[in-house]
């Protein structure tokens, strides 16, 4: 029981435990594995490495169209394709993917542009 | 809005079935309760009974055995409700995607309306995934609920010339790279 | 593997009463389908050193139950009932499958899931 | 004399998992229990066969969520030993040290929520907060909080630096002071009422029903297979822990001094930590058969893992140390308790039925 106490009174005067979340956002940890990306998709050379290793399957690689599709919803954000990769296009990011109304595949392809135009976005 | 059309938005309550799950997202749920971050702040309680419980938040995928209690439990809830699917394997069955006893995800059941992405998704994750989905109760309630789109988010970049710095996901959060990145300091 | 017994039906019981005598615990059973055959692998342990008892036989063959002599085996002889299909004495199926699922999934020769769900 | 039933499961407010108790109760005491399992069977052994042996690193991380490293660590030990390679010593020491965090963070997990089975939510609330600190650590070292997905086959995929280690050692010593505060809940007269006596399971029976982990070290078994010296343990110092209670409260005491060993047991690892690589290549051909054993928090889990020297593994079969506990809680159930001491009693054995149920 006096331990307790202790712990009663102590909590007065603390800082609160709780991380009000919404309205004061964590920084991700270094390194830590959120999301991946295709962050440097301009290098991609479509060798089929990161589908290949991906545990649940959750990457296909379209060569013919030079397109990569990730099904976020099946990652489970193990890093192993960005260590497959041989041109560091995957990069993992410490931000989660957002919850999400419908299952929607993330595309990342390459178009030949000229150099002045900026990609668009959908 | 009548008195309890807000209520129920302003205090839902949470009934949470493991499928088939591996545990780590049932923890993760759990760890939403305690005081780091603490969902009873919003009025968000978790309940053992269907029968009281306006939001169900099923982990794992679907297995032979378990679909028929996970349709007995959606069965059982009262009218306006809202399924959640926590984690790969809720989504889509994820890492067990070529298990002989897995059907999928919980949608092959039940119809879900959130989908939490992460392998376990972080509490915080949880706790958007439950706001989003309490988003959607209230479109409803309104009547003006708009489908979402289904198609895929296409990025495209140009080769030769520099890609686009900020979002780059339509919905997703922004993008930093993991060198600018703030780290954390905390103990 | 060391300390290995290749035992038949016939004495099974035996040398399972043996290793209950010496005072070894039932760590698990293991069943392989070796295509022709099945194999079934005690496992037993006494802390230091395991020890295991390798009972091979045909498949549609009833082998004897060590749920007498070891109470802890009851679960994991109705699992392999449950996988394997094969036939155990007095042991019945339904443990883990529903009546849904494919049934004896682990043999060699049941369809492996192989699509994307 | 009206024999009832009552089913008690598979949702059940108590436990975050579905199991499903069916109970012969006259009055209020139990006089038959039987548990129904298979709400959560994937089938992942056949599907240990399927993939690429580099991606069942991942499936077995994913048996059970609470502890994923020595699901890992069996995994690889059991397929080094069949290429018939070895990991290098760092690699060791990083693999105890994060088998110790993850022990620390299920006990502590398993004292909250007895204490919320018991009614006791102020513990429950105080206990996970400090968790809370184990599972920050543990994301500072490997990027995720309850998939570490440290382990590779021949080593670890990610180095610890010597920051992280510091940074660990003020975890421990923040843990461990915290742990001190609420010590004196063992002492608690409505614990000891709620925990004293309820759920016995003598030596004889827990040897006889093939009990594992804290279940039987509870029980007065000296069982602890990290005296055996797999990965780094052989180079530390440590007794197992045995008490002779024989009931929940033995089984309670016996995870609280474990926490207290975990902790010194990363210390140790902290000041001996060897430098020099994390991995060892290989491409030898998976041969043969083999049996690896891990002390999970649980208790003892085993692996037999068989490889014809293709690409693929031939057999992986997965005992769970609840799956050997089953048995023993039916025996404990079955003399004569209270309903209300079944959550106790069930809990008590720190059931994780993804583990038993694959």
């Amino acid at each position: 029981m006096p331990g307790m106490l202790k712990i009663i009174f102590g909590n007065l005067f603390k800082k609160r435990a709780t991380r009000l979340y919404p309205f004061e956002k964590r920084a991700p940890f270094e390194n830590a594995r959120g999301s991946m990306d295709f962050a440097h998709m301009e290098n991609c050379i479509f060798c089929n490495l990161c589908a290949k290793n991906c545990p649940p399957k959750a990457i296909t690689v379209d060569r013919a169209n030079k397109r990569n599709a990730l099904d976020p919803l099946r990652c489970i954000q193990c890093g192993v394709c960005a260590e497959a990769c041989p041109k560091k296009v995957i990069e993992m990011r410490g931000q989660y993917n957002e919850p999400c109304y419908a299952k929607r595949t993330h595309v990342a392809a390459q178009v030949v542009k000229c150099a002045q135009t900026p990609p668009e976005q959908k | 809005m009548g008195i309890v059309e807000k209520s129920r938005l302003k205090s839902p309550w949470i009934l949470h079935y493991d499928c088939s799950s591996c545990n780590g997202c049932d923890i993760e749920i759990l760890a939403c309760l305690t005081p780091y971050y603490d969902i009873e702040r919003f009025g968000i309680l978790s309940k053992g009974n269907p029968k009281h419980s306006d939001v169900l938040l099923v982990t794992g995928g679907v297995n032979h055995r378990n679909k028929t209690v996970l349709k007995n439990l959606y069965d059982q809830m009262p009218a306006p409700k809202v399924v959640i699917a926590i984690g790969a394997c809720g989504s889509t069955g994820g890492i067990f995607h070529n298990c002989y006893n897995i059907l999928g995800g919980a949608d092959k059941i039940v119809p879900v309306d959130v989908y939490v992405p992460g392998c376990p998704p972080r509490p915080e994750a949880i706790i958007d995934g439950v706001v989003k989905a309490l988003d959607k109760l209230k479109h409803l309630q309104n009547g003006t609920w708009k489908e979402p789109e289904t198609g895929p988010i296409v990025v495209e970049t140009a080769v030769g010339a520099k890609p686009a710095p900020a979002a780059k996901y339509a919905n997703a959060a922004p993008a930093p790279t993991l060198n600018s990145q703030p780290t954390n300091k905390e103990a | 593997m060391q300390n290995e017994i290749q035992v038949n039906s016939a004495t099974l019981i035996g040398e399972t009463l043996k290793m209950l005598e010496a005072k070894m615990r039932f760590a698990t059973a293991t069943c392989l389908d070796i295509g022709d055959h099945f194999e079934i692998i005690y496992h037993f342990d006494n802390g230091n050193e395991m020890k295991h008892l390798r009972l091979s036989f045909k498949d549609g063959e009833e082998v004897p139950s060590i749920r007498a002599l070891y109470a802890c085996a009851r679960f994991i002889e109705s699992e392999i009932v449950d996988l394997f299909g094969v036939k155990i004495s007095g042991v019945s199926a339904g443990l883990l499958l529903g009546s849904d699922s494919p049934v004896a999934p682990m043999r060699k020769s049941a369809p492996a899931k192989s699509e994307v769900n | 004399m009206v024999k009832s039933t009552i089913t008690f499961g598979p949702q059940h407010p108590v436990f975050p998992e579905p199991i499903q108790f069916i109970l012969k109760v006259v009055d209020e005491k139990v006089v038959l229990a039987e548990p129904q399992i298979g709400y959560v069977h994937r089938g992942i052994e056949k599907a240990f066969e399927l993939n690429d042996p580099k991606d069942n690193i991942f499936l077995a991380e994913r048996i059970c969520g609470i502890c994923p490293a020595p699901h890992t660590t069996a995994y690889v030990r059991g397929v080094e030993s069949l290429m018939g390679i070895e990991a290098p010593p760092r690699a060791k020491y990083i693999r105890t040290i994060m088998n110790e965090l993850n022990r620390i963070h299920s006990h502590i997990l398993w004292a909250g929520l007895l204490g919320d089975a018991i009614g006791f939510e102020s513990y429950f609330m105080q206990t996970w907060n400090y968790r809370e600190k184990v599972l920050d650590a543990i994301e500072k070292i490997s990027g995720h909080r309850v998939t570490y997905a440290m382990n590779a086959i021949g080593g670890v995929r990610r180095d610890m630096t010597n920051e992280q280690l510091r940074g660990l050692e003020k975890t421990m010593d923040y843990v461990e002071s915290s742990l001190e505060n609420i010590e004196d809940v063992m002492k608690d007269y409505t614990i000891k009422k709620r925990t004293q006596g309820i759920g016995i399971l003598t030596e004889e029976e827990a040897r006889r029903d093939g009990a594992v982990g804290p279940t039987a070290r509870a029980s007065g078994i000296s069982q602890d297979l990290r005296t055996s010296g797999y990965d780094a343990y052989g180079d530390l110092k440590f007794e197992p822990v045995v008490v002779n209670n024989c009931d929940s409260y033995g089984r309670f005491a016996v995870r609280w001094q474990e926490l207290k060993q975990s902790i010194d047991l990363i210390r140790q690892c902290i000041v001996k930590m060897p430098s020099g690589e994390i991995l060892t290549k290989s491409n030898n051909p998976m041969n043969g058969e083999a049996i690896s054993r891990v002390e999970a928090p649980r208790g003892e889990l085993f692996y037999y893992i068989k490889g014809n020297g293709s690409k693929k593994l031939e057999r992986v079969k997965v005992r769970t140390p609840t799956f050997a506990n089953i048995i023993p809680t039916v025996t404990m159930l079955s003399k004569g308790c209270q309903v209300a001491d079944v959550s106790v009693i069930v809990l008590s054995m720190d059931p994780c039925i993804s583990c038993t149920e694959r």
